[in-house]
């Protein structure tokens, strides 16, 4: 994509994100939601800029702040709706809910709860693109608490001992529900653990698409090219609860005050004016756009039926 | 303070609360280590205030590491501290499972050094919480040598059961049901003697059939023995409280009073906990039984999110009373 | 090469080699990861010469991360691979139990992509290896939606189950005996079938009891039966050959048969898979029976390491034939 | 301990763990064990080194190799060749064999084979101390390939989060099994995988009991004083099989024979000898009361009785 497509591009799913995320707010307060919401706010430039670095036929393993990376590859709003409705067009048919909603058909590999359970099946994805000799690359997400359990730890050394294609995304928030990050490492930030695995680890603005997305096309290019996985750490703030149940009463109202000026929609907004990509009634109509979209698919899916039993045990095993 | 809690209700999870934090008063070796149990005091608040009252020393905020922090609390109880270890849902346990299983529960066996731990884990579905947050996990373990296992139904048992299980010098998997912690209520004050593990409770008696139950079933099985009483059927519900070691003679001699059985659990059917009481059951009954133990349970899938699928996985009221009163009549 | 081999014998440890690296040479999707299973072909040599053959693409030594390597096979079966996943031992697929129950069993259920994983695990005691190198694992697993798990007993269902259970879209966790690979041999050369997968076999008839067991089991149920001959009581055994899913008709057949049912497993009993057999046929066959189904299990302890306590933690011969007789003739 | 004192027991302690495994290789190869042998030819400056920065109050978690950090705190070497064997009056009354045969009288965790899974174990000793209000230390070991796991990962980042104190010693010995640890890690060393974890980590000489010996001194002192966890990686080769069964043919023979001379316990005795603690006959002295001891301690094993079943069921609980 030329760079004036791909910056715009990437503004308007990042927007499209926030739209989504804040209609689904709406939607879970009038309780039109099964259970819980978990959103990504502050979380778009990491989401949408890092998918932006892969083509389709790369793998993605993303987690619950990520819905910019599976809009980025065409999952519809109303299916991410439908998914914390518990309808039967969701993207599991309504036997999982929430945020399990990833969709095989674009690449996008469905995560269990269990965190980092997603970066093992990682590498086995980036593990067969490479058996197949392609040049594809697997990417997976993970938030700062996650980096705590083993699977984070194997499965960034059975990537790096196996050279596979594999980019390993840490989103620092700051927070792993209520545990800040004092509670969860001593390390001086996730980055260095690359040195760990003897793979480059980066630190990067994750407010700043264009920081993260550079960050991601090199270690992407590094995989492509056969020279194995890398580490990237984006550092942002969770600006919601863990989710939306959640008050966060207990991160301080300074810390909050100020991650909330540095709004990654609006900066990237400003950031096309400035490069003279879009012009600010441009930013505003792709704002409104976004949020006109999120409406109409929460009004398209509201009415869509749940599912009822169907051969429920036989679903369990494929054919 | 009996005299505040007198004139009000207690809920199955603040029975929990109340004993967890009574035992950390009585005993200084008790220590309390998992996610977010400190200053958030838990995801479903079990251990609200906990933090002030005992401090960090003793209310151990982890990192998510269920493995690591299994481990340490293993660590910790071979050197004679009484570990309160929480899953922040049972289904995490799954982390963790090699600890328990090969080092922890098979500790005393192999050396004769007794590894008090508890693990608390909020457990089982009707929350619309999905696959990965729903499990029942008492089949997980069941199985395995030297880890005791105890289910209880009520806050009294709750609260007498969470006493006997810090106290025992042997691990034990706590099973608390994350949908009675708010819908269970009786009044106060609680007693604060422990309920003793292995010890089953016949919580209605009966003459027609045995129903052998435990956590949410027994709240179902008193239902439907209530209702089934209306017909003229009388339904005994045995409350089992404790599932490993299983109190086989209370539920003999009811099944010999009966004739019938009928265990239900909300677990999946296959390999679930029923199958070994049923397997039991005959093997110590059969020649009283006028029929075979029959088993209901959840489905044989995972526990599906959406609400007509989820009700359909688990066992609800009309098939309850339906199979009782087949298995009672026939 | 059936002429080579025709005139040989094939061991169980041989079969499994044989099928696994026909697979291999089939279906260029099949590839193995594990432990030591590239230059050292594996802890006990199923593998030997497989890196040579197969090269090492194929044939990937992961590092010691069972959690890890699960889950990349995972990954790869979601991508269309058909991994073979190698434990050491059996005992060590607890480190994996999270990837194997939360994330691969449950896959297809929740989005309904198939994922075929076959897991080897070289499982059971009598070795002398001790509370962490013996263990029986299938009831940690039977219980799971979505696993399938085959137990064969022979060289030649050894090697047609592996065949099928690669070839099963679905994670297939394949028991495979250490105790029996070197110690069963039957002439060669072996069909390459696949054995279908849920389809258990008679392999002696008999009218007085059904026998119902697996892997070991299958052996010194057989050899039982033949003693018991000489005594004029018939046994029929039956080897399951696939615990998950359970061919309930061939045993109810079986049981109705003989009216009299005995289940023997080298697992612990509490909750062993016996507990499901034992269940399942008293519902089944209940009218039928005779008397109750009987279990003959494992202690409830780990296996422990010295001879004459892991003989006693074991059933035993002597056991499993006065428990036949006195089941046939009472 | 004055320094010479330290020194010359150190030395006694690495010559009786050699004598003792070189006795029982003869036993395994004799038919007298019951299953497959361990040894730690080459780990003893490390096991011995180690344990000698401790005080009999703290903790020991080791594994498979460590034989002489058990000999440090007075286990009788009849009692591991009594494990080998599953006889009645061995550490687990046979109920476990083989290298389990911690005793938790003398501070030390008897392991399971799940490797490292005593790693956790020791950060909850090391918790407990800390609990108790005392200085106490407990340290753990592992090898190159158990690092892989995610038990180290999450032990060493609990550990430094809690600031507990804590010290693990990576034994490097060039393989896991078969596994060489070009397999294992893509990382330069193991002692830089501290800082993942915001610890300190120190690479030394495996074979130098002195230099072991200082680093785990000063590991110690940093975790008695409240400072938390280190890492000590300790490079040293594994100079037998695996296990005794095992030719270990997938070793280089020019590897084997580099570090066939630098055998620690023949350093160890040179070393005495040049800082005038012992001379040369007092080294061959020591060497052959070792094996003296070594001798008379399997031939009273040998006619010990085995155990028989008694109440195994009863056995599983604690009262
Ligand atoms: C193995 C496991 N343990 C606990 C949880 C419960 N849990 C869900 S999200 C979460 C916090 C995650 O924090 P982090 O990794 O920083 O991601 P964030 O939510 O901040 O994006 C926890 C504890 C889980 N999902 N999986
Ligand atoms: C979780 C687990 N997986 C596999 C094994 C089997 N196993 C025992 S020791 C070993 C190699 C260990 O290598 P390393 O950690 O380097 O220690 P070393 O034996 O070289 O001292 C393996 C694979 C085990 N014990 N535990
Ligand atoms: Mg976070
Ligand atoms: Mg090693």
């Amino acid at each position: 994509m030329a760079e004036r497509d791909l910056a715009v591009r990437m503004f308007e799913v990042m927007a499209l994100m926030r739209a989504v995320e804040d209609r689904m707010v709406t939607m879970y307060r009038q309780g039109e939601l099964l259970g819980s919401l978990y959103t990504g706010h502050w979380h778009e430039a990491i989401a949408v800029g890092t998918a932006a670095a892969l083509r389709p036929t790369d793998v993605l393993a993303p987690l619950h702040r990520d819905l910019g990376a599976h809009l980025w590859r065409g999952l519809e709003p109303w299916q991410v709706m439908a998914s914390f409705m518990g309808k039967a067009a969701s993207p599991t048919g309504g036997r999982d809910g929430t945020l399990h909603y990833g969709r095989l058909d674009l690449n996008i590999i469905n995560p269990v709860s269990h965190i980092p359970n997603n970066y093992p099946v990682a590498t086995g994805a980036a593990f067969a693109l490479k058996y197949r000799g392609t040049d594809g690359v697997a990417m997976a997400y993970c938030g700062d608490g996650a980096t705590s359990r083993g699977d984070f730890h194997e499965a960034l050394n059975l990537a790096a001992v196996q050279r596979l294609p594999c980019v390993f995304i840490v989103e620092n928030n700051q927070y792993a529900y209520s545990t800040p990050l004092t509670l969860t490492t001593a390390a001086a930030d996730f980055a260095s653990k690359a040195v760990a695995y003897g793979m480059p680890g980066v630190q990067v603005d994750g407010i700043d698409v264009f920081a993260v997305h550079e960050a991601a096309d090199n270690a992407v290019a590094r995989a492509r090219a056969g020279h194995g996985p890398s580490l990237i750490e984006a550092v942002t703030m969770r600006m919601h609860g863990h989710a939306e149940h959640d008050p966060a009463d207990y991160v301080p109202s300074e810390l909050a005050e100020t991650w909330a000026k540095r709004d990654p929609v609006e900066e990237c907004g400003a950031r096309l004016v400035e490069l003279g990509f879009l012009d600010e009634d441009g930013v505003a109509a792709v704002q409104a756009q976004a949020r006109k979209t999120a409406l109409e698919h929460r009004n398209k899916v509201l009415d869509m039926p749940m599912p009822e039993p169907d051969d429920e045990e036989g679903r369990v095993y494929a054919d | 303070m009996p005299t505040d809690t007198a004139v009000t209700t207690v809920s199955y999870l603040e029975a929990i609360a109340e004993a967890l934090g009574s035992e950390m008063e009585a005993d200084p070796d008790v220590f309390l280590i998992g996610e977010d149990v400190g200053q958030f005091g838990g995801a479903f608040k079990v251990t609200k205030g906990f933090l002030d009252r005992f401090g960090p020393r003793r209310v151990v905020d982890s990192p998510i590491a269920e493995s690591g922090f299994t481990g340490l609390a293993c660590g910790a109880a071979l050197m004679g501290l009484r570990p309160v270890v929480e899953f922040q849902f049972a289904d995490f346990i799954s982390c963790a499972f090699d600890q328990i299983i090969n080092n922890c529960s098979r500790h005393h066996y192999r050396t004769g050094n007794p590894i008090p731990v508890t693990f608390r884990a909020p457990f089982g579905a009707r929350l619309r919480a999905g696959p990965t947050h729903s499990q029942s996990v008492e089949a997980y373990f069941a199985h395995v040598p030297g880890l005791k296992i105890v289910a209880p139904a009520t806050p009294q048992d709750a609260a007498g059961l969470m006493i006997s299980a810090i106290r025992d010098n042997n691990p034990v998997l706590y099973l608390e049901s994350k949908y009675l912690y708010r819908r269970i209520e009786v009044p106060g004050p609680l007693s604060l003697d422990p309920v003793p593990i292995g010890s089953a409770n016949v919580v209605r008696e009966g003459r027609r059939v045995s129903l052998l139950t435990y956590s949410v079933g027994v709240h179902q099985g008193l239902e439907a023995a209530e209702q089934l009483a209306g017909e003229g059927i009388s339904v005994e519900v045995v409350d089992l409280r404790t599932l490993v070691p299983l109190d086989v003679a209370t539920i003999a001699a009811s099944v010999n009073k009966t004739s019938r059985a009928v265990v239900l659990h909300e677990d999946a059917r296959r390999l679930g906990y029923g199958a070994e009481i049923a397997a039991t059951v005959q093997e110590e009954c059969f020649w009283r039984l006028d029929g075979p133990v029959v088993r209901i349970a959840g489905k044989n899938t995972p526990i599906p999110t959406s609400p007509l699928l989820e009700d359909a996985a688990v066992p609800q009221l009309p098939e309850i009373i339906s199979t009782l009163r087949r298995v009672a009549t026939t």
